[in-house]
């Protein structure tokens, strides 16, 4: 049978911006789960050609209003028109009929089946006999469109993909059409996995789509890429649109006012403060990676903070699993002294445990500490969990509450104080700000430096160079090995992305 | 690279086990190694490769089936009974049991229940139809259902030739299909499969009644072959199931299933029963025999996955 | 005709976990042993499934077809679902002969208990006991199996004999003694007025235990031959002059079969149904029965070539 | 106790149930139960709840460690419990040789036969890295050969003390049922109080995320495989105590039993969640079931029959727990 690949994405007859229907439009949106209010009366319109930037702090309520958008939540109030006409009852197929595709901030692939059959899962119209091979070469197409040079191939088995990979497939699946086009594509937290110029591929893949007729809505915590892409910026806090206006309008610090934070105060120089190391005389962590050639080896000192770099998934978090995993045994290729606490960044697969509260996920890592007479004392167990929920801002009306009823951000926090509020020497962080908004990020750093300056070490390692410059130095990573050691002063960009392309002589 | 061939190595262990456990016999038995030897061995082994998938499509959907036994054991009883003196009853009476096996996925959805609960409840369900049905052992099967299971078939017997087809065509519909990627997304991320605007419901209740068919299916080629039947005569089918799909690569979870590897699967749990036969073991220790011959089949499982790891 | 046989023979059993199984498995090598020294065989080998299983019993039948035994002896799972692997050990020339559990496949010799008898038994015994009747309990064996259903059919021919006689409760025992007690312990508190229990064997120790732990007066309880079930009715029997009576086969039928699938192969005419007596202990033979039963055992014999003879003869 | 459940607030019977997903099988036991007593109008509640509360006692014991190995994830099950109960049963037996001093040695034995037979299992699955399912399968029939060589089936008589003890009373409460509550009470506080507990759940929950938590995952594994195996020796002395002697088939049916207590009570089925509180309620509803079935002296078949239907119907009046979000 001779398919004509269908192919990329050409999105409809352009059609000019801001067209006087809008492709949907909410008004007095509301959503409530128990107690929790996540909506309180949204209205928001996207028209035809436009990006749309949406933001807010942790469970500020975007990614509860993009999957009513997307059919897969139904709000108690307010009205949605979609392709012109009011719908009652939206579903998953009215949604897709509109012409509504989403990029769920949990990834929402099936690990079991490859790459072509995940695409087909999307795409009910490729069936038939020999539907394989097209379903291969669409997602193949879409693929090298939007991430030239990427190595995905059809038949890869999603579960054996990384997380980053994980998601270009995501979002190349979501851009692909087969009988009917995308004609508005969400994108809850693209970035926050991808590293950099995976990152601006997809922004300019943003671009191109818009200019060619189609809608995007483009949710992140990155201000910058926001700033960059969008057309209009809609800024939501505490489950209402709070300001709404055209891109240009906003600068970074208005972007962060709007969101409810205080004004950044140049935020290099706070982290410069600790981030000179203090050798003391021995090493608590010498590490090399298993691939290393030659003599180069990962050394961490107490108090000291030291970032990994690198393109997503060369060896980075599988050097801090091989540390987490040496702590308190022997190992080849790593000699840890003291305890090691791990903060997941893959959190679904890494760091949740979905059928406990908040509480028992944060207390989890201390739960020794916190026995006496090897039984647990509940009120100490407790009084971490009100502390962890005090520093870091957790957004729920009860630490009781089951952790999947915490936005993103919001579960990304409570693994942030499972680690904090261990006794572990030394923190192992694997890109763990994914999703995690600008203000809990500053707070982040500023704890981040305070328990360094009490002793503690921290690895760090992460897929945005400016968290980098809160590292006194920097291995870079290339195919499973340290392929430079940046110190602090010499910590620029372009160094670290030439070290991570660039094939070195030596070892 | 790595990523494929290590696909390939893992789905070729099954074969490997089945591979081996069948050289030793050859060895210790020549006489095994001819048609009438071989369709000695293993067409007993043809209704459990049928059972093994049937356990199969609920393991696919993340669903375990504790009834499955008893099920074969109740239509065993029906064929020998209804189905060989009154055939309309009998047809009737099956697809009653697949509809049933079909109410119960969507019992399981709606209610959201957890599948081994309810199977187990059925399975206590099924065996006393059963004994209902033929309180005492016998019943004959249907002679053109006996004609069939033990038609000589030229070069190879009939049972491995079954077995082929059955392995074949189920991975054909399941891992090859467009539908069996839904069927088996299911299993891996049931959420997903519902966000892409499938229904969820229908997916249980395919399983499940395809769980039901090849159930019956099962029991009838049962039948066939033991020409009587006998209200306890499969239950331990439920086991062996489980047993041959696991052997065969299924996982508990993750919709991560093998037709091929289970149907091997199963063939390979009888072959351990006949090699231990011509071992000549003191009787003493012939069902202990069983267990470590069981865990070295699984142990060749875990050297290739170590060689291949270090490979990678 | 006694010179060196090069027949080989193999014992085909399908349940290994209990006492009764496992005095029948080690009569058949302690009686076969001295056989095959003799050189009236040249092997006797015992094979064994592990969960009374008909499928894999079948299975293991096939692959003695393939070893290329002349004669199989053959405890039965199912009297029918076995007859497919029979019949094709047949065709294959070789001489199946089946006792206790027998198969109903025309073509395989059956060493029969009359299972029906052992019911019809119990009634009558009961009747002279107690001549105006009353209640009984019934404890019931494994569902759906022929043994269960035949001695269940004796026990309600025996009451048409005895209409002044009543099963109020049948509860299940599974041929097994924990289940038993339970069992009949779960329906004490519902049970009228009882004067006996009937019993497939061997579960008479942990009903008697059950009566005891509720408190209520032990009825008559028909034994099994199982060791403890000897030695509970003597002590009662020395306190109380308890009366009963206990039958059971004997686990040593495996070597009787033996010797029939010998005569067979040695060209003797031999009916196809031949039936063995129960062994049978009564209140005066009750320290004599315990005496041949071993600690925790079953009472047991072993049968001759003699005896063998004697059987086929119909004596 | 405070069970760990998810806490959507949603009104009614549902919610009662997610809270307290051990009430069901509490609910259904006091139905057949009552239902026992009118068919028997109402005569017998005290035998009938005592010799429930007995028989419960054993699967109790079983159960609980069933429990623990169920809590730790999907495909962990502990299939070698029948043949333990057998082997652990008969060597107690054994060595008690029927006299009152030697029970503690007898029991000491038994419980280090369940210690062997633990670890022997977890070595199967870490080591060979074999499912659960069948390295517990495949232990089970060696440790049947095993029991078979060893005792030969035969009943050895339990000391009298012991037997005393299997089968008497303190205030009108069989022990065996004082020990399983003693016991219940000690592995609810580790459940949910200890970290061993604790661990438990967080690997039956995401055996990668426990691992980076620091759990120690072979330990905790390891420990609750061998508690699955000691708790199946105790319940085989006990049993022998209670039946006059140890036998080959006396565990034949807790395997079942012991799987359906765990997830009849309310229990995740594919681990991270469980309550003990939900095994006494199911072990009385099945016992409970049985008596009620062998009152209303039903043939074998409806038996069964109905067995399974109330079983079905008591699950699906409880309904199951849903996720949260995704
Ligand atoms: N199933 C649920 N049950 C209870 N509360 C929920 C549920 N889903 C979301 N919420 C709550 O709704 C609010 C909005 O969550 P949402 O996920 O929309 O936030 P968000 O803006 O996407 O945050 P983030 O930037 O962290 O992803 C949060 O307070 C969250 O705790
Ligand atoms: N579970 C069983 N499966 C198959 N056959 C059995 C089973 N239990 C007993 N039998 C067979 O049933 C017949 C009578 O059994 P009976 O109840 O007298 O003894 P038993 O079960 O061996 O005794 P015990 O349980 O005390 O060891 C024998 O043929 C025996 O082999
Ligand atoms: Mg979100
Ligand atoms: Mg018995």
């Amino acid at each position: 049978m001779q398919l004509t690949p269908i192919g990329i994405s050409r999105p409809m007859t352009a059609s000019p911006a801001r067209s006087p229907t809008p492709l949907v439009a909410l008004s007095g949106v509301t959503k409530s789960f128990g107690a929790v209010r996540a909506l309180g009366g949204v209205d928001l319109a996207i028209g035809p050609g436009e990006c749309l930037g949406l933001v807010g702090h942790n469970g500020a309520g975007k990614s509860t209003l993009m999957q009513i958008l997307a059919g897969t939540l139904h709000h108690d109030e307010g009205t949605l028109v979609a392709g012109g006409a009011p719908t009652g009852a939206f579903s998953v197929g009215a949604a897709h009929d509109a012409g509504i595709r989403c990029v769920f901030q949990e990834l929402s692939l099936c690990p079991n089946l490859s790459v072509a059959e995940n695409t087909r899962l999307r795409h009910p119209g490729l069936k038939g006999f020999g539907w394989r091979q097209p379903a291969g070469a669409l997602i193949e197409a879409t693929l090298s469109e939007i991430f030239p040079g990427h190595t995905i191939r059809p038949d890869d088995l999603v579960a054996d993909l990384e997380l980053g990979e994980r998601q270009m497939v995501e979002i190349a699946m979501n851009f692909t059409a087969t009988g009917d086009r995308p004609r508005l594509v969400i994108l809850d937290e693209p970035t926050s996995s991808l590293d950099h110029s995976v990152a601006a591929q997809l922004l300019a893949h943003v671009r191109r789509f818009v200019a060619a007729g189609g809608s995007v809505i483009l949710i992140s915590h990155i201000l910058g890429d926001i700033l960059g892409t969008s057309d209009r910026i809609v800024v939501m806090r505490d489950g209402r649109v709070v300001a709404e206006r055209p891109a240009a309008q906003f600068d970074r610090a208005a972007l962060v006012a709007a969101m409810g934070h205080v004004a950044e105060t140049a935020p290099e120089t706070a982290a410069a403060a600790v981030a000179e190391a203090r050798p003391a005389d021995r090493p608590i962590v010498e590490a090399r990676p298993p691939r290393q050639r030659g003599a180069r080896s990962l050394t961490l000192y107490p108090g000291q903070i030291v970032g990994l770099a690198g393109l997503a998934g060369h060896g980075q978090t599988a050097l801090l699993r091989l540390i987490q995993n040496a702590a308190g045994s022997t190992s080849r290729f790593a000699k840890v002294e003291g305890s090691v606490a791990f903060v997941a960044g893959d959190r679904q697969a890494d760091g949740v445990f979905p059928l406990w509260s908040i509480g028992q996920n944060v207390t989890i890592r201390s739960l020794a500490a916190l026995s006496r007479f090897g039984l647990i004392d509940g009120r100490r167990e407790r009084a971490v969990e009100e502390a962890a929920r005090e520093t870091f801002q957790i957004r729920t009306p009860d630490m009781d509450d089951n952790i999947l009823t915490l936005s993103g951000g919001n579960q990304q926090k409570a693994l942030f104080a499972r680690a904090l509020a261990s006794d572990a020497a030394i923190i192992a962080m694997d890109d763990p700000m994914r999703g995690v908004d600008v203000g809990t990020k500053r707070e982040v750093y500023a704890r981040i430096a305070e328990e360094a300056e009490k002793g503690r070490a921290f690895l760090w390692y992460t897929t945005e160079f400016d968290e980098l410059l809160n590292c006194s130095h920097v291995y870079v990573f290339r195919s499973g090995e340290i392929v430079a050691d940046l110190p602090r002063g010499e910590l620029t960009e372009e160094k670290v992305l030439q070290s991570s392309f660039e094939e070195t002589a030596d070892a | 690279m790595t990523r494929f061939s290590s696909r390939v190595l893992r789905s070729a262990v099954p074969a490997l086990s089945f591979g081996v456990i069948l050289a030793a016999i050859f060895v210790i038995q020549p006489r095994a190694m001819s048609y009438v030897g071989m369709n000695l061995m293993l067409n007993l082994a043809l209704p459990i490769a049928f059972a093994t998938i049937a356990q199969l499509f609920v393991l696919t959907i993340g669903d375990l089936d504790l009834s499955i036994g008893g099920f074969v054991s109740l239509v065993a009883c029906i064929a020998a009974t209804w189905l060989n003196d009154t055939p309309l009853l009998g047809v009737a009476a099956l697809l009653a049991c697949i509809g049933v096996y079909a109410l119960l996925g969507a019992l399981i959805h709606w209610r959201n229940l957890p599948s081994i609960v309810v199977t187990l409840g059925m399975s206590f369900v099924w065996l006393g139809c059963a004994v209902l049905i033929l309180p005492s052992p016998g019943g004959s099967a249907p002679t053109w259902l006996t004609a069939i299971v033990k038609f000589k078939t030229p070069y190879v017997p009939l049972s491995i030739l079954g077995a082929a087809v059955l392995a074949f065509v189920v991975h054909v519909a399941l891992m090859r299909s467009a539908a069996g990627v839904v069927l088996r997304g299911a299993g891996g991320n049931a959420q997903a499969v519902a966000r892409a605007g499938w229904s969820l419901l229908r997916v249980k209740v395919t399983m499940y009644a395809l769980a039901g068919c090849f159930g019956v299916l099962s029991g009838l080629v049962l039948v066939g072959t033991t020409t009587s039947a006998d209200a306890n005569i499969a239950l331990r089918y439920t086991l062996f199931s489980i047993a041959g799909a696991i052997l065969g690569g299924a996982e508990f979870t993750g919709g991560r299933v093998s037709p091929i590897g289970a149907v091997l699967g199963a063939l390979t749990l009888a072959l351990v029963g006949s090699l231990l036969s011509f071992m000549r073991i003191s009787p003493d220790w012939q069902i202990g025999a069983q267990g470590i011959m069981l865990i070295a089949v699984l142990a060749l499982r875990t050297l290739v996955n170590r060689l291949e790891a270090r490979e990678a | 005709a006694q010179e060196a046989s090069d027949k080989t023979f193999a014992l085909s059993n399908n349940y290994a976990g209990n006492s009764w199984r496992q005095a029948m498995i080690k009569s058949w090598e302690t009686g076969t042993k001295a056989a095959v020294e003799a050189g009236a065989a040249k092997a006797a080998d015992a094979f064994t499934t592990g969960e009374n299983s008909p499928t894999e019993q079948a299975a293991q039948l096939q692959n003695l077809i393939l070893q290329g035994y002349n004669a199989i002896v053959l405890n039965a799972a199912s009297p029918s679902a076995l007859n497919g692997a029979v019949k094709e050990a047949c065709d294959a020339g070789i001489t199946v002969v089946s006792f206790d559990g027998v198969v109903t496949e025309p073509c395989a010799w059956r060493v029969a208990v009359d299972f029906k008898k052992m019911g019809v038994d119990q009634i009558d015994y009961l009747a002279t006991r107690y001549p105006d009747g009353g209640n009984l309990l019934e404890i019931r064996g494994l569902a759906g199996t022929s043994v269960d259903d035949e001695i269940h059919a004796g026990l309600l021919e025996g009451i048409k004999k005895h209409p002044n006689f009543k099963i109020v409760r049948e509860v299940q025992g599974d041929w097994t003694q924990t289940v038993a007690q339970k069992s009949v312990a779960s329906v004490l508190p519902s049970l009228p007025e009882i004067v006996g229990v009937v019993t497939q064997g061997g579960d008479g120790y942990g009903a008697a235990q059950a009566f005891e732990a509720a408190g209520k007066p032990v009825p008559t309880i028909i034994m099994g031959n199982r060791q403890d079930e000897l030695a509970w009715w003597k002590e009662q029997k020395d306190k109380n002059g308890y009366e009963t009576f206990s039958q059971s086969i004997a686990p040593g039928v495996s070597t009787l079969a033996f010797w029939v699938a010998k005569e067979i192969l040695d060209g003797t005419e031999v009916p196809k149904d031949l039936s063995v007596p129960t062994l049978r202990i009564d209140q005066d033979g009750l320290e004599k029965g315990l005496e041949m039963t071993p600690e925790g055992g079953v009472t047991n014999v072993e049968y001759t070539e003699e005896q063998a003879k004697a059987v086929i003869a119909g004596k | 106790m405070s069970e760990a459940t998810l806490t959507t607030k949603r009104p009614g019977l549902k919610r009662l149930g997610r809270s307290y997903p051990f009430l069901f099988s509490f609910v259904g036991a006091a139905v057949i139960f009552a239902v026992t007593l009118v068919v028997n109008s109402f005569n017998g509640a005290g035998p009938i709840l005592t010799a429930a509360l007995t028989f419960g006692a054993f699967t109790v014991v079983v159960g609980l460690g069933q429990m623990f190995v169920i809590t730790t994830g999907p495909g962990n099950i502990d299939l070698s419990v029948p043949s333990t109960i057998a082997f652990a049963g008969a060597v107690a037996m054994k060595l008690m040789e029927g006299q009152d001093s030697l029970i503690f040695l007898g029991l000491a034995a038994a419980l280090g036969v369940g210690l062997v037979i633990g670890a022997f299992n977890y070595l199967l699955i870490r080591a060979l890295k074999i499912p659960p399912i069948i390295a517990t399968l495949s232990s089970s029939f060696i440790i049947q050969s095993l029991a078979i060589a060893y005792g030969r089936g035969l009943m050895i008589k339990p000391p009298p003390l012991l037997a005393e003890i299997a089968t008497g009373r303190v205030a009108g409460l069989p022990i065996v049922a004082l020990v399983a509550l003693a016991l219940s009470l000690v592995m609810a506080v580790v459940l949910h109080r200890t970290v061993y507990g604790r661990s438990v759940a967080a690997i039956g929950q995401n055996i990668r995320a426990a691992g980076l938590a620091g759990v120690k995952v072979d330990r905790v594994r390891f420990a609750t495989y061998v508690l699955s195996a000691m708790l199946a020796a105790l319940c085989g002395t006990l049993l022998a105590g209670f039946s006059g002697g140890a036998s080959l088939n006396m565990g034949e049916e807790y395997l079942l039993a012991s799987i359906a207590v765990v997830v009849v009570g309310g229990s995740a089925v594919a681990g991270g969640s469980s309550n003990v509180s939900g095994i006494w309620g199911a072990a009385l509803f099945l016992t409970l079931l049985v008596t009620m079935l062998n009152t209303f002296g039903v043939g074998a078949g409806v038996r069964q029959l109905l067995t399974g239907l109330i079983i079905i119907a008591v699950i699906t009046l409880a309904g199951g727990r849903k996720g949260a979000r995704h």
